[in-house]
């Protein structure tokens, strides 16, 4: 059985996420489906926008699907559907149109993410820092460099014992994962992968996402109050002083971007962003360049990544507020860990980095956005998509890899010191420079504009320094990693 | 052995999840980070670049025993430590494994006739999963008996045991 | 880990009331290096107070050492400190060559400076590594080890052993060097010394590192002399005192090599931060020293003499009644070793001196008043190896 | 300074308490009797021609047969290259190479029965441990320790290992110990 | 009966309930978790009710903000484990009244107050304008509470200066 699955795994799984992608995206179609065919009809019928005929029943979309209203010549604006298909898919176009149905879909969906994108970014992590450190990383398990180490880990992570620690609070103790972890999936409600790609789109879904993060907080330190272990304490102790006092710059960070586009509503922001490689706005003035930077090292601090991964260090505090915790348990921590990372790459793409559009302008590809199926599907690709915030998110986790891997670690005071004597008074100062800017440079002076080139400039030189130095190492990746290692590396 | 085992009736279905969750078992050996004294240095070399325990999945060292699955007992076990080491072992979550590396937790080593102060043998106090020999072991004798405490997983199973069936 | 004992003394009056608590670090945590366990008295973050308990692995090498044959004792020595075994295979043998009063031949020293020196380097390379880790980098770990293997695989040619040699033994060495020995070796030192800056560059300058090590863990040169410091310990406060110079043994007089000591910051590409005697002095003499084993195994690669390696050594090896009390320069300081004979094979009494056991013990004395991510940062740059504080 | 000089000046300020000196050879060293050592200590670190002032090494010594234990210290004088010899609370750091101002070791002579002896933890920081790891293993006692407890042995151990006559543990807490050599000890000393 | 009442009661009942445990609950930090209960189910009340920045607010300054503060007070500075609260007899007393007669001035609010039922609509820009009310028809008090946090903030810090003086917070990060 071994040796059959050993061969079939690898395609299975490559199709597996290939299939996920997929149907990932046919909702994102049929919702659109949906809405137009309610426009339509509406037209048609002539219906009041929150009338009595609001909801479609399944004789309207069978009828529409059909092509057999009355008058109407091509019903369906972008999609014709066959006699017998349209019966199948008229009561799953019927489901589509409710509330409901869709924010049960998102749930799944965020939930699905996270779970996928955490064990991704865990197999990942461990490839990173393998690679940094010149070794091989997770190779055997799956296959092809070891892609099925975090499946083995989850299942094995299941099979543990769950430790229940006498002299441990028993309520406390369970609850504290959950009460992390929930707020960890809860930011990615507000999250949107896309204009179209949002579980809930709140006009303070920037707000949202920054209260889901200061509530976690109370997980972790309940977890550390409750495990009944000093390291634990004194972890949950320093990521409760890490987390409030790092949470005012990061706010400030934030009100640089928000000042601008004068909105909290996330997607609005994203659409700002959509003409190209200098519309985005970290590159708009130099304010926001240094907010960006202020707001990544701010939420570095916030997921408790290196260099400020006090809360578990491992040379001080064995594994800090988690000593204690086992098992699956023990994972939900890990989820929300890798979840926040995601969550603040992501921030930083929506906020700074042009959200979910390519640096090409999107008004290039707008006739493909309403042409035929593949030409969207490539727009998605090209162009805008959530393809491309989650690529932005995960280059930003890499950023936090790349970072962890390289960096020590701070001490308690140093990260107080640099929050309170430095990244507060610069955050300040940033965004009382971006209120003199926003209020006296207009967007095509003169000042306005060569500060746009520059620092689209230095994201472009930054951006292709990056490209470079990963460009350098993969044609080097045999010589840079010693002698000794290459003879041990595979095909030497 | 965790919390699944000798729950269920062998059967089919069975065998087939058994498959799975001793892979899985196999392929995440998470050890401790415990080292005790020249075996721990060979026990690092094994995890640094060279021979790169992470490879089969057994490179993620934990810090605290409660997220770990193996316990390398890398080193000489004297009787002021010997306490501990059973602690430790304790608050490892099943499935649990212990890998009793080089020649001093084996049976006591160059100390076994004068070390009064050492234990002779780690199984006098935890019991053993896999023994490496060596004084100590190379690297690539503890990846050895890595795969020979995989090749020991794979054989388990979450069916019910016959009742006279003692051994682990 | 263990014995969750709470304690709660009031504080100084008029002072805010404070918990005071203990908390047991190790004998099993990734900062101790071993077995070492460290109960600190703490308030809050803030560690008042430490005391290292040792004898984890205390593995009764004296009582082994009065019980078997000095040759039989040299494989013991490889375990005191494991990281160092050449070395301490040296200072037994001198000691003991000293007692019977045997010559070893010419080209038996100079095998002994090049393994010496290169177990040097190795265990400072594992020191420098765990350094790293302690302070929270993890990939300098793994670039010493990735170094470390070369000079293993050295080693293994010569005697077979990547850790525990049994190599260097009295009379000299007990197998002549492999063919092609110099060769590697010369390949390797090219290839070495650029890393050394290299790792300069990664970590010892590192900002995060300079302002997690610099000022902390301050050593005085009275108390360094007053608690028994030796080796980098004693030299990163700034003392000038290498027994390979000042008391020289073997045929160390014969080399030209610098020694290493800690200096003010500001100058010398020292970061400003730095105060002589601090953790980041004693951590960045190691990887001085490094350079200057260096040059030692380059010298003696040059003059390096034809002809035996090991001295006729009688079968049974006879005592003859009397002491002898011998420091060598060991990696982490002076390795000591007291041999009573008595007109026997077998000695009365063998005594080790760890420079790590009195290195350690200046840790109660430094480890006060300092912030808990402090105690990895002082215990790390003393560099202990539990081997042989405890033996 | 060599042993000989002081041995010489050793004898010459405590007549009594120098028994024998032993300056030649590989291991030069000074008896004093017990009752005296503190004082020699004292002396030894502080007189400005000696300046011993690093304690390297305490040494235990069961001479089973005889009744006695000697107790050996290991002294080395470290001079500064200023040629001050004592150290100020903080002397300067120096890229000059600090001189060897002489070694000496001091032999105290104790009865095996009760073995006891001044303690100069408070001479020589470095002799808390040191003298600490000899009551461990030998069970000379030191007066007027800071801490006088063992060591590396646990608190609960019986007897002290390094003795001549020490018997191996049968067990301990439970845990077995196997194969304590039987007689060995009379057989090195017979 | 509609989605949004089925969440209503359920979120009604998990915030009452939640308050219910808190005040029940002797171990300090379970009536910390309680009280978040409480403070999310309110929150999503509000979300609920389309007051999306009331909501996002309760969530941010209470659960996020206040909450961890005084867990982490409770932390700092009383006795770690298994301390239990017991009220005496008389502190019961005087609790029972303050809340019967806050109870009794809630029910007289409610009485007579006017209700609204208006399916709520999420208003388009109400961020805006709170921020236009907030700076514009309100500014006293909007200041007056500035002023008054700032006085708290200096009494903090003039509070926390002798425990930084023993320590050695302040010296290391000259």
């Amino acid at each position: 059985m071994g040796s059959i699955l050993r061969k079939v795994a690898f395609p299975i799984f490559l199709i597996g996420v290939a299939a996920i992608i997929v149907i990932a995206w046919v909702p994102a179609l049929l919702y659109g489906t949906v809405d137009s065919m309610r426009d339509d009809l509406g037209r048609f019928y002539k219906w009041e926008p929150r009338g009595e005929h609001a909801t479609l029943t399944l004789d309207n979309i069978r009828q529409y699907l059909e092509g057999s209203i009355a008058g109407q010549s091509a019903p369906a604006a972008h999609i014709r559907f066959g006699r017998s298909t349209a019966a199948a898919c008229t009561y799953v176009l019927w489901l589509l149109q409710f509330r409901i149905t869709r924010d049960v879909l998102a749930v799944v969906g965020v939930v699905g993410f996270v779970s996928l994108f955490a064990m991704f970014a865990i197999w990942w992590e461990r490839k990173v820092a393998a690679r940094m450190q010149s070794r091989l990383g997770p190779m055997r398990v799956g296959g092809w460099h070891g892609w099925a180490q975090s499946l083995a880990d989850g299942i094995k992570l299941l099979q543990k014992e769950d430790i229940f620690i006498a002299g441990a609070d028993p309520v406390l103790f369970r609850m504290a994962a959950y009460v992390a972890f929930i707020p960890a999936l809860g930011l990615f409600i507000a999250l949107p992968f896309s204009a179209a790609w949002i579980a809930r789109d709140l006009d303070v879904g920037l707000i949202f996402i920054l209260a889901m993060y200061g509530v976690g907080v109370l997980g972790v330190l309940i977890a550390g109050w409750a495990s009944n272990n000093k390291w634990s304490m004194f972890g949950a102790m320093r990521e409760a002083c890490q987390m409030i006092s790092y949470e005012i710059p990061l706010g400030f960070a934030l009100l640089v971007p928000i000042m601008t586009v004068g909105t909290l509503r996330l997607t609005t922001i994203g659409d700002l962003q959509s003409g190209g490689f200098q519309t985005w706005l970290a590159f708009r003035n130099p304010f926001l360049l240094a907010a960006a930077l202020i707001f990544f090292i701010a939420a570095l601090a916030s997921c408790k990544r290196a260099p400020f991964d006090l809360p578990e260090a491992e040379s001080e505090l064995v594994a800090g507020f988690h000593t204690e915790y086992s098992g699956f348990r023990w994972a939900l921590f890990f989820f929300a860990e890798y979840a926040e990372m995601f969550a603040a790459g992501a921030l930083a793409a929506i906020l700074f980095f042009g959200a979910w559009y390519s640096p090409l302008p999107a008004a290039w590809g707008e006739s493909w956005r309403h042409g035929p199926l593949w030409q969207q599907a490539l727009h998605g690709v090209v162009f805008s998509g959530p393809l491309w915030l989650i690529g932005k998110g995960i280059f930003f986790v890499y950023v936090q890899m790349w970072l962890r891997w390289t960096l020590p670690r701070v001490r308690l005071d140093q990260v107080m010191y640099a929050c309170v004597q430095v990244m507060l008074p610069l955050a300040m100062l940033v965004l009382l420079a971006n209120t003199f800017w926003e209020w006296q440079v207009r967007d095509r002076s003169v000042l306005g504009t060569v500060a746009n080139l520059v620092c689209t400039a230095v994201g472009a030189a930054a951006v292709l320094a990056i490209i470079g130095v990963g460009l350098y190492g993969f044609i080097n990746r045999r010589r840079l990693v010693g002698t000794q290692v290459v003879k041990h590396l595979p095909g030497a | 052995m965790g919390w699944l085992h000798n729950r269920f009736e062998e059967n089919l279905a069975i065998t087939s999840v058994n498959w799975a969750l001793n892979w899985a078992r196999s392929s995440s050996i998470w050890p401790m980070t415990f080292g005790l004294a020249c075996c721990a240095i060979e026990m690092m070399a094994a995890g640094a670049s060279r021979f790169d325990l992470d490879r089969f999945g057994a490179g993620a060292f934990r810090a605290t025993p409660r997220q770990s699955d193996l316990m390398v007992v890398a080193g000489t076990v004297t009787f002021k430590m010997a306490s501990r080491i059973r602690r430790l072992y304790n608050q490892m979550p099943d499935p649990k494994y212990v890998l009793a590396m080089g020649a001093c937790t084996i049976g006591g080593g160059p100390y076994f006739k004068y070390g009064y102060h050492v234990v002779k043998g780690v199984d006098l106090i935890v019991p053993v999963d896999v023994y490496i020999p060596g004084c100590p072991p190379r690297p690539e004798a503890l990846l050895e008996g890595l795969m020979r405490l995989q090749d020991k997983m794979k054989r388990e199973t979450i069916a019910k045991k016959p009742a006279t069936d003692s051994h682990d | 880990m263990e014995e969750n004992t709470l304690s709660s003394q009031p504080a100084a009056p008029g002072a805010i009331r404070t918990e005071e608590m203990l908390v047991n670090m190790g004998p099993q945590h990734p900062s101790t290096h071993g077995v070492l366990r460290l109960m600190l008295r703490t308030d809050g973050e803030l560690v008042l107070e430490t005391i290292p308990h040792i004898g984890y692995l205390h593995r009764c090498a004296e009582k082994i050492g009065e019980n078997v044959t000095p040759v039989q004792f040299v494989p013991i020595c490889d375990r005191l400190d494991y990281l160092a075994g050449m070395n301490n295979d040296h200072g037994y043998s001198l000691a003991v060559e000293k007692l019977c009063g045997l010559e070893v031949p010419e080209r038996g020293h100079y095998i002994r400076v090049i393994m010496c020196e290169l177990n040097r380097i190795a265990s400072h390379l594992v020191s420098f590594g765990c350094y790293g880790m302690d302070i929270g980098a993890f990939t300098p770990f793994l670039y010493a080890f990735r170094e470390r293997e070369y000079i293993l695989d050295l080693f293994e040619a010569t005697c077979g052993a990547r850790l525990t040699y049994n190599y260097l033994t009295i009379g000299g060495a007990s197998l002549d060097l492999p063919e092609g020995f110099v060769d590697r070796l010369a390949w390797f030192l090219d290839y070495f010394e650029p890393k050394i800056d290299e790792y300069n560059n990664l970590l010892s300058y590192n900002y995060i590192f300079v302002k997690r090590t610099a000022n902390v863990g301050v050593i005085s040169v009275a108390d360094a002399i007053a608690y028994g410091l030796t080796g980098p310990c004693l030299r990163g406060s700034g003392v000038k005192w290498d027994l390979r110079r000042c008391a020289p043994y073997e045929i160390y007089d014969r080399f030209e090599f610098d020694i290493p000591v800690g200096m003010p910051g500001g100058s010398n590409g020292i970061p400003p931060e730095v105060v002589v005697g601090d953790s980041w002095s004693r951590y960045y003499v190691r990887m001085l020293e490094m350079k200057q084993s260096v040059r030692i195994l380059r010298q003696c690669l040059q003059q390096m003499p034809a002809g035996e390696f090991r001295a006729k050594v009688p079968r049974t090896l006879k005592l003859p009644a009397g002491e002898v009390y011998l420091e060598v320069e060991g990696v982490r300081g002076q390795l000591g070793f007291l041999v009573v004979g008595e007109n026997k094979p077998i000695p009365r009494r063998v005594k080790i001196r760890g420079p790590s056991f009195c290195n350690l013990s200046i840790v109660p004395h430094v480890c006060r008043q300092v912030l808990l991510a402090d105690v990895p940062a002082i215990v790390g740059s003393i560099d202990v190896v539990m081997g042989e504080v405890d033996r | 300074m060599t042993a000989q000089e002081v041995a010489d000046i050793l004898k010459q300020r405590f007549p009594v308490a120098v028994a024998d000196a032993a300056v030649e050879g590989p291991h030069p060293c000074v008896a004093v009797t017990p009752e005296a050592w503190h004082e020699v200590a004292v002396f030894l670190r502080d007189d400005p021609r000696l300046a011993m002032n690093m304690l390297r090494c305490i040494s235990g010594v069961d001479r089973h047969p005889e009744p006695q234990i000697d107790v050996v210290y290991e002294l080395i004088a470290m001079r500064a290259p200023g040629g001050a010899a004592r150290q100020e609370p903080r002397p300067p750091a120096s890229a000059e190479l600090w001189q060897n101002g002489g070694t000496i070791a001091i032999r105290v002579r104790l009865p095996r029965d009760n073995p006891r002896v001044r303690s100069v933890a408070d001479v020589w920081p470095a002799a808390d441990w040191l003298e600490r790891e000899t009551f461990d293993l030998l069970g000379v006692t030191f007066d007027g320790h800071p801490d006088p407890r063992r060591i590396l042995c646990p608190d609960d151990w019986i007897g002290h290992p390094l003795r001549k006559d020490y018997e191996f543990p049968k067990e301990y807490q439970g845990i077995p110990a196997a194969a304590a050599p039987e007689s060995d000890s009379s057989r090195v000393t017979k | 009966m509609s989605g949004e009442a089925i969440a209503f009661y359920m979120l009604a009942v998990l915030a009452a309930g939640s308050a219910l445990g808190c005040v029940i609950a002797t171990n300090i930090v379970r009536m910390a978790l309680c009280l978040l209960g409480t403070l999310g189910a309110v929150a999503l009340l509000y979300f609920l009710m389309a007051a999306n920045f009331l909501g996002v607010i309760q969530l941010i300054v209470y659960a996020g903000g206040t909450l961890i503060l005084i867990v982490f007070g409770i932390m700092v500075t009383s006795r770690m484990y298994g301390e239990k609260l017991k009220p005496r007899r008389s502190e019961a007393l005087i609790g029972a009244l303050v809340v019967l007669a806050l109870f009794a001035g809630l029910v007289a609010i409610l009485w007579r107050g006017p209700w609204v039922t208006v399916v709520p609509t999420e208003q388009p820009n109400s961020v805006a304008a709170i921020g236009q009310a907030l700076l514009g028809t309100y500014l006293v008090p909007f200041e007056l509470a500035s002023v008054l946090l700032l006085a708290v903030m200096i009494g903090a810090a003039y509070l926390a200066q002798p425990a930084a003086r023993n320590g050695r917070g302040t010296e290391r990060e000259e």
